[in-house]
């Protein structure tokens, strides 16, 4: 079993309700896309959240990591709407 | 080379202070300082609500200050970035540089103001005299549909 | 648009504030400070007269803001330029734009300095602790001279 | 006859000994070009003040102008080293 922690972050924080959650990350879902893919697939809200217009993006181990990064050896996953600071 | 997320304002001058203590050969120093806006889109503001994620900001603030100062040969680099509620008018974000000469500090600065905006980890909440409020990054795409 | 010629250092902070009267939609401030080196070509300083040449500075510097505020749109300038006896590590002179988005900040403030470097009429002549003194201009010449 | 009010600044102030000088400027010097090369002539000090390697500059009712520009309407006339501001 791969436990994950999620964090979620401003827009998408609002939208789900919570700022962080503990998966169980399902077999095959591998990369940030998977992922992504997996939480529209969980239920409406969830949907909506994370549709693409949302531009989702994600972080592991303090860094900004692209749709097809390997999520396999995170055990704290970051997602979060496009950054707006500065 | 510092940088700072912090609740609280800051003062220019005595980050400039700071700054030429870095070193006595400082000719040039560039800061860049961005405020909340009084109004966005004509919409008059009331409030700004800035939430950053601990850790991967300070992380991603110094990755862009090494960058920088690969880049350029810089004496001194201070970023502050607030976070939490601001009112229109207050200062939000500085990116000061110093260096030898002009250009270097110029170039510098605005190479750190463009990653911040790009890479560091904040997103803010605007709250409008009218009652709105909205995350910029959905006001961002709303505006871009709108000009469609 | 505000431009000083003085001989009194100023207080960046106020002159921040000053600015930030001017427009209640002010997004982004760039500052460019350029103060006295500690050291040039390896000679240590100890001081550095300014000449100015009264009248036409004020109206060269007063053009320089205004051929600004045409290629930019910009909310508030202000250039304050030291002349006299300074000491290394003094401020020399200050540019600070203010608009609502960073790039015309930045791009305004260097337009503004390379200006006021070619045509503000002042004169440096620096002195270094071995006793010797020159105008810039000259050493600018026997710079290059030394250099081909 | 055409009487002109000369104002020098900086080294070449210092080198001229004088920030200042009335003089009357003779027929057929009509442009600044004219003048530096006139002032050249009138001895030793001014040659040297003068010399094409100080890049002599003028100005004229307080706006640059260049060599070839002329000096006949002019009561007042700046003549500086390039400047070194900022």
């Amino acid at each position: 079993m791969h436990t994950v922690k999620l964090l979620f972050f401003a827009s998408l924080r609002e939208a789900l309700g919570r700022s962080e959650e503990i998966v169980e990350i399902p077999k095959g879902v591998n990369t940030v896309a998977d992922l992504l893919s997996w939480q529209c697939q969980r239920n409406l809200k969830y949907q909506r959240a994370f549709s693409a217009d949302k531009q989702i993006q994600a972080a592991i181990n303090n860094q900004h990591v692209s749709s097809n990064a390997l999520i396999i050896y995170a055990d704290e996953i970051a997602l979060f709407p496009p950054v707006t600071g500065g | 080379m510092a940088f700072f997320v912090q609740k609280k304002d800051f003062c220019v001058n005595h980050e400039l202070a700071k700054l030429q203590e870095k070193s006595s050969n400082i000719g040039a120093i560039v800061t860049f300082t961005g405020c909340v806006r009084g109004s966005v889109n004509g919409q008059l503001l009331s409030e700004m609500f800035l939430e950053y994620y601990p850790g991967m900001t300070e992380a991603e603030l110094e990755r862009i200050e090494n960058e920088a100062t690969k880049l350029w040969s810089l004496q001194a680099i201070v970023i502050i970035h607030r976070y939490g509620k601001l009112q229109p008018g207050d200062r939000i974000v500085m990116v000061a540089t110093a260096s030898v000469d002009r250009c270097s500090a110029f170039e510098a600065s605005q190479f750190i103001m463009d990653n911040v905006k790009k890479r560091a980890t904040f997103w803010k909440k605007e709250s409008f005299t009218n009652g709105e409020s909205c995350w910029v990054d959905n006001r961002e795409q709303d505006f871009r549909r709108l000009q469609r």
